[in-house]
């Protein structure tokens, strides 16, 4: 269970790794321009930055993604040329990417070995490697069989085993590009625990988040990027609003600044929906100008209810009600036009379309309100975009920017985007602002604000509870597939959403 | 061995010093008949000391037409045309005319157009040949299976027309089978493998070319020109060795270096203001064991 | 499409600006490859660069454009359309058969066989939307169909056309081939339907990522089967052409020929994992591959050898265009 | 990069509780077909359910599934080989050429012809990997390349075999064709290869995710290279079983095979954007088209009717298997 073949024995201190004056240019885009950063043995050093600020960018050059144009990385005290992963490797560097890196078709054991399985007499030991990986998962705990495909698990799940592949390569740097971001609290505490286990062990870490509150609570110190340059370091220990000031150049006074409305008419209601295997008899309604926050832990079953309603999944039993007339089962366009909007967990996976530029991804899903005869208004379209990505402050080098080439969070806005321009009446937002910065977030929430001041209403799932307390009028807890309960605003804290979220889980667990 | 030896090179053009062009199209080079046709056709242009320019339509008649509109273009002085098919030729062929370019048909006719000469050997005949000859080596009773070639292309339906009208002769001649195998040796040897599985009595097969009749005495193994009769089309070299060593019972022999060698020597004639006549038989010949002697030397 | 807009909000950079023509030739690396065969071909035969031999190239491009023009859609939604070639040979043997055997009026017997072509197209969509078969699949099954009932219908045979559908092969005047403005035309109305209409811009999408598409209410299997019914409908166009340009419809005609029209779409600049394509490329691809046969032709290079050079060029035409791409990024 | 489209439709859960054989089953569903097939064709023709005729059936599939072995690996990465019929066809030719020509000894004529094969497969992958070709189009530029080659060398005529290297097409005894023991032993090659070697399990992260693989240090470009060099190697070893089996190779043998390969890995369960397929499947897929093909000479269906017939199974064998997939799920 312990690192203990870990390579370097403990050595805590000694500075492992310096980056002086790295710069990266992108055609359009300056992502890094005189980056200075150092990292020692023994600590976590938190990267912390607005969205586009460079964070990913940086850590992509330690790991042999991308070469820097200039500046210059040094290991050990001598300088090095990452050339890609191999070399990274020899150098004992391991990263999680911010996005998934996982090869969806291969089970779980195989990703956790990938391009390193056990061999035996040149063939790849197959026991040997879900042995391995059965480890791996324990350690992080992660109750899945190896053997199953990666791309039957949750988004978290996936997280975690990304999380257990980097641990297996037992570097002694190893660095996190917003691990926590699709994590729930649970999760979230059982990495930093093996974060601070590796820290002790003497491994240096690099880690990036955009949940502040994490950074006192895991960090040492913090590298502050603004605009690709390395602004200043502080202690992890320094208070919140003053890494919010030095971040975003300005303080922010309300991180929820909710305004509740009057609640109106149910605009969306849902009975007793369920699916084989999936989730059942879930039933409740969202009134207009209400926000409804949606809880629970990983795998309970939220994400599969928001698809049913929305008719990505079909779904057994039960009705979904817009406006009180009834949805076909497994109708995304009737959804919509009944007034449903979703914006998916997955960015990458069903929220984008990767290789077409900003404009078009946020054209997207009024396209079909655009088209007169067929034809599609594009110069109408590209102003509405122009708008949008205005408001929501997506750092880009122009509409016609290909969303591939976006950082992760301005990705994460333009998916958010799309559905505000769609103005409809229902919101269901799943995990919304994944990886968005805090400047960033506050304005989504003033954008939440304002729709349901026009009577809209909103759905959202979160697994941040901070946003979920702050933001809800109401909040509902799922446990195993089921709705385990309802709490108003005055009545929700971490502690009774937590127990709610627990409740069936601890009945039904065994081991 | 039969290719690979003869030395003559795979370039289309032949003496440079002539100023006399001739542009060949030609319907398939993915086949030893057309092959045989284009060396009959480049050693003439060699002799008579003109440059002969030959492409390959790819049995595709779409094809030719472009390289015929790329020989006017290129102003060629006379123009043979294997056709891909007879009626599809016909646009081909008023092209030239506007261009008035005179063209040379071989090895099949030009409908629809004007050509100067047709010089061919008759493929309905040949398919009438093969079913007297097949009838005679079965002693005039028995069952027959015929290897079709490319459904739909104008060998393989005047041999099958031929072939059909002269079977008719012979009462106690039954054609139990007509199958495909697209004028391909393995998929000759496999369809005539499979119907020997649910036709064990066969004791004739017509092959529409010698590729196909080849695959077949594979297929029948040792019962090739003994139990069963194979007749193949076109004599190729393979196809006269295989007459030579009697597994092959005979072929429609048409000569096709002869008739290469005759559409240039109209083409030649054409080009230089002569009167050529209007066609040219080139003889279509059962070669069997008997005569197979004054084919191979060829 | 790299406009820079003043959208950048203040934290942005300036974008460093590329050259407008630099990056139009990103866009259209073909068209360097085309141009360079051009000058070439021009350098080793006086009789390529003439406006009669241009005009066959014209001619000789059309049909593999016209298919290549419906593939395109096909293939920017991640598809690949294989049955082309024998839907255009079985919409013109359908053509030449009603007008002759069963006597209908010739614009009649145009109308039914592009319906054929459009039901094929349909046919492949419904098995590939509803069915869930993989479009490889689908559309070979229809390759061998399509062949298969033109082959039955004609018995064989090639069947003559009526005289008046013939005459779509002709000039009008000296130098305006009916084929050639009908490819022009198809080309035309593809740009027309990939860039600016509703359909159109829901393939890019669903090319893209499937599932957003889904997600962002497109109805994925009716785009797919105007898609396919698209491909399917143009195939019959060309087949016409094919048919009027030989004055017969064959029963063998364009085989073979959807390679070709991938083949001019890929070099054109379309991936074949979707997302990507553009009618302006394959029109440029089609020309390249017609220029090459038909400068093959010029130079009398011999039979055999053709094929290794037309693998060769394509290979560097494409070549050229991915390493230019890496070397200006 | 679709890592997560399908992760959360619920198909998972439902999926991880299935009997064993239903899982089996749905990871087979091609056999499925196969045995169907086979059911009704023995019911139809009295002639099929005979041991000679299904050792036909395993000759005949022979080839085609060796080529579909090799292709097999080019699937699973998310790329294509159309190069394989004709790379087959000029490794037969060299060796002919050289052993009756060249008057090599056949034993080194045999691994030249297998180094032909190596080479072209080698080339296809450095066009793909580092000149950036899809591979579409690298490999067809090399279908029209060895085609060519096969033709000038051969000069359009066939050239017989070695007595010695003919003897590859023979049986031993009354019930062990060799080509049925070559398609076997390639068979379980390919399923060594990509089972258990770590070159075969990079080739299934590579079509899975391509980044993924890169970034956890393997080393893409190599594996293509491995990946089409065995694509090459396998079609070499094609090629001279159809020669063996003829006793001559045929500058023109296996064309169009290049279909029927693809086909064959794709209806025994690979997808062609990558990261799916097996051996197993890959043979099955094989053995379906040869069966359908020997039915039908069985069943003496009209040479115009077979095209579609066979059009018609294909479709209905792979519809059958994905409709009950679904239905399971
Ligand atoms: N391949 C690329 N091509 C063009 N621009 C790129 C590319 N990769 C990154 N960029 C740009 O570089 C900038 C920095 O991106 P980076 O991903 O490093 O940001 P980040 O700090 O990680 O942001 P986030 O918090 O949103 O993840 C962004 O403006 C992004 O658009
Ligand atoms: N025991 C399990 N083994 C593997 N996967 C599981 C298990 N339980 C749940 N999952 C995965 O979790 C998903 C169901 O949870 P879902 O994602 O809908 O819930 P969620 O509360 O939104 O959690 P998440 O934060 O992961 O999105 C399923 O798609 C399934 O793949
Ligand atoms: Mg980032
Ligand atoms: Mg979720």
């Amino acid at each position: 269970m312990t690192n203990d073949d870990s390579p370097l024995g403990g050595a805590a201190g000694g500075e492992i790794l310096r980056v002086e004056g790295l710069r990266k240019e992108f055609p359009g885009v300056v992502a890094l321009d005189g980056v200075d950063f150092d990292l020692r043995a023994g600590e976590v050093h938190v990267l912390l930055g607005e969205n586009g600020a460079g964070k990913s960018t940086l850590i992509k050059m330690l790991s042999g993604a991308y070469r820097p144009d200039a500046g210059r990385i040094v290991v050990d005290g001598a300088p090095v040329e990452i050339r890609g992963a191999g070399d990274a490797q020899r150098l004992g560097i391991a990263t999680i990417y911010q996005e998934f890196n996982l090869v969806p078709e291969l089970s779980v054991g195989e990703n956790l070995a990938l391009g390193r399985p056990p061999r035996r007499f040149g063939l790849v030991d197959t026991k040997k490697m879900h042995e391995r990986a059965r480890e791996l998962l324990a350690r992080v705990g992660v109750d899945v069989d190896p053997r199953t495909p990666v791309g039957r698990l949750g988004i978290a799940r996936m997280q975690m085993v990304e999380i257990a592949k980097a641990l297996a390569l037992n570097a002694r740097v190893l660095i996190m590009d917003e691990p926590t971001a699709v994590l729930t609290t649970s999760e979230v505490e059982r990495l930093f625990a093996i974060v601070r286990q590796l820290r002790d062990q003497g491994v240096a870490i690099v880690f990036i988040t955009h949940h502040l509150e994490e950074i006192p609570q895991v960090g040492d110190r913090v590298t502050v990027l603004r605009d690709g340059r390395s602004v200043t370091q502080v202690p992890a220990s320094t208070p919140e609003n003053e890494l919010v000031r030095l971040m975003v150049g300005r303080p922010i006074d309300q991180q929820y600044p909710r305004e509740p409305a009057a609640p109106g008419e149910p605009l969306l209601r849902v009975r007793g929906l369920g699916r084989r295997g999936a989730f059942e008899d879930v039933s409740f309604e969202v009134r207009a100008g209400e926000v409804v926050g949606l809880a629970g832990l990983v795998g309970a079953g939220r994400t599969e209810v928001a698809r049913a309603i929305f008719g990505a999944d079909p779904h057994d039993t039960g009705e979904v009600l817009v406006n009180g007339r009834p949805l076909p089962r497994g109708d995304v366009h009737a959804a919509m036009e009944a007034g449903l909007g979703l914006v998916p967990e997955d960015r990458k996976g069903q929220g984008l379309v990767l290789g077409a530029d900003i404009a078009e991804n946020l054209g997207l899903v009024t396209l079909r309100r655009a088209s007169r005869g067929g034809f599609v208004d594009r110069a109408g379209q590209r102003r509405a975009a122009a708008d949008v990505a205005g408001r929501l402050g997506v750092r880009m080098s122009g509409l016609g920017q290909e969303v591939r080439t976006l950082s992760g969070g301005n990705q994460q806005k333009i998916v958010i985007g799309k559905w505000l321009l769609a103005d409809a009446s229902v919101l269901i937002l799943d995990e919304p602002t994944r990886g968005i910065d805090v400047g960033a977030k506050v304005e989504i929430y003033q954008l939440i604000n304002s729709l349901t001041a026009s009577g809209h209403a909103v759905l959202m799932i979160s697994s941040d509870l901070p946003e979920i307390l702050g933001m809800s009028d109401r909040v509902l807890v799922m446990a195993r597939g089921r709705l385990a309960g309802e709490l108003a605003a005055r009545e929700a804290t971490q502690d009774s959403v937590m127990a709610l979220a627990v409740s069936e889980v601890e009945d039904a667990r065994v081991h | 061995g039969s290719g690979g030896s003869d030395g003559s090179s795979a370039g289309g053009s032949g003496a440079s010093g002539g100023d006399i062009k001739i542009g060949m199209s030609v319907s398939t080079l993915n086949n030893p008949y057309f092959v045989q046709l284009r060396k009959g056709a480049e050693e003439e242009a060699k002799k008579e000391g003109v440059a002969l320019t030959v492409t390959d339509a790819q049995n595709d008649a779409s094809q030719q037409v472009n390289q015929i509109q790329n020989f006017a273009g290129q102003n060629m002085k006379a123009i043979v045309i294997n056709p891909v098919d007879s009626d599809a030729a016909g646009p081909a062929v008023k092209a030239a005319e506007r261009s008035k370019i005179p063209v040379i048909a071989a090895d099949r006719g030009v409908n629809g157009g004007t050509v100067a000469q047709t010089v061919a050997s008759d493929n309905v005949e040949g398919g009438r040949l093969a079913a007297q000859e097949l009838a005679k080596e079965m002693g005039e009773k028995g069952k027959v299976v015929v290897l079709q070639g490319v459904p739909g292309t104008s060998a393989a339906r005047d041999r099958g027309q031929g072939f059909t009208e002269g079977i008719k002769a012979f009462p106690n001649i039954q054609v139990i089978a007509q199958q495909p195998a697209d004028f391909d040796r393995t998929k000759g040897l496999d369809v005539m493998t499979n119907l020997l599985q649910s036709n064990p009595g066969i004791t004739g097969v017509f092959a529409q070319n010698d590729e196909m009749a080849l695959g077949a005495v594979k297929a029948l193994g040792a019962k090739a020109g003994k139990e069963v009769k194979v007749i193949g089309f076109d004599g190729t070299p393979d196809g006269l060795k295989a007459v030579q060593d009697g597994t092959l019972s005979a072929t429609v022999a048409q000569q096709p270096a002869l008739l290469g060698q005759q559409a240039v020597q109209g083409a030649v004639k054409a080009a230089k203001g002569e009167k050529v006549e209007a066609t040219v038989a080139v003889p279509v010949k059962i070669v069997n064991k008997d005569n197979v002697a004054e084919f191979a030397g060829s | 499409m790299h406009v820079s807009t003043d959208v950048l909000n203040g934290t942005a950079k300036a974008a460093r600006r590329r050259h407008p023509a630099a990056a139009w030739l990103a866009e259209n690396g073909a068209l360097v490859a085309l141009v360079v065969l051009v000058v070439g071909l021009s350098l080793l035969s006086g009789d390529f660069l003439t406006v009669t031999n241009l005009l066959n190239v014209g001619v000789q491009a059309a049909v593999t454009a016209i298919l290549a023009f419906g593939v395109t859609f096909v293939i920017i939604t991640g598809g690949i359309d294989l049955s082309v070639g024998s839907v255009a040979a079985l919409s013109a043997i359908v053509l030449a058969w009603l007008s002759t055997d069963s006597g209908l009026p010739w614009p009649l017997a145009v109308l039914v066989a592009l319906a054929v072509g459009l039901v094929c197209g349909l046919a492949n969509a419904a098995l590939i939307a509803y069915g869930k078969l993989p479009p490889f699949i689908a559309t070979l099954a229809m390759l061998g169909i399509a062949r298969g009932l033109a082959l039955v219908i004609s018995q064989g045979s090639p069947i003559a056309l009526p005289d008046a559908v013939t005459h779509l092969g002709d000039t009008i005047g000296d130098y305006l081939p009916i084929p050639v403005l009908v490819m022009i035309a198809m080309g035309l109305i593809t740009a027309l339907i990939l860039g600016r209409t509703y359909s159109g811009r829901a393939i890019y999408a669903i090319g893209g990522n499937e599932e957003a598409a889904r997600l962002s209410g497109i109805k994925v299997d009716r785009q797919k089967l105007i898609t396919y019914g698209l491909s399917g409908l143009f195939a019959a166009i060309a087949g016409i052409v094919l048919a009027s340009r030989l004055a017969s419809a064959q029963p063998q005609a364009a085989s073979g020929y959807e390679l070709d029209a991938i083949a001019a779409v890929v070099i054109g600049g379309a991936s074949l994992s979707g997302g990507k394509g553009r009618a302006f490329g394959t029109f440029v691809g089609a020309l390249i591959l017609a220029v090459l046969r038909n400068g093959l032709n010029l130079l009398s290079v011999s039979a055999f050898w053709q094929q290794v050079v037309i693998g060769v060029v394509i290979a560097l035409a494409v070549l050229s265009d991915t390493l230019r791409r890496r070397a200006t990024t």
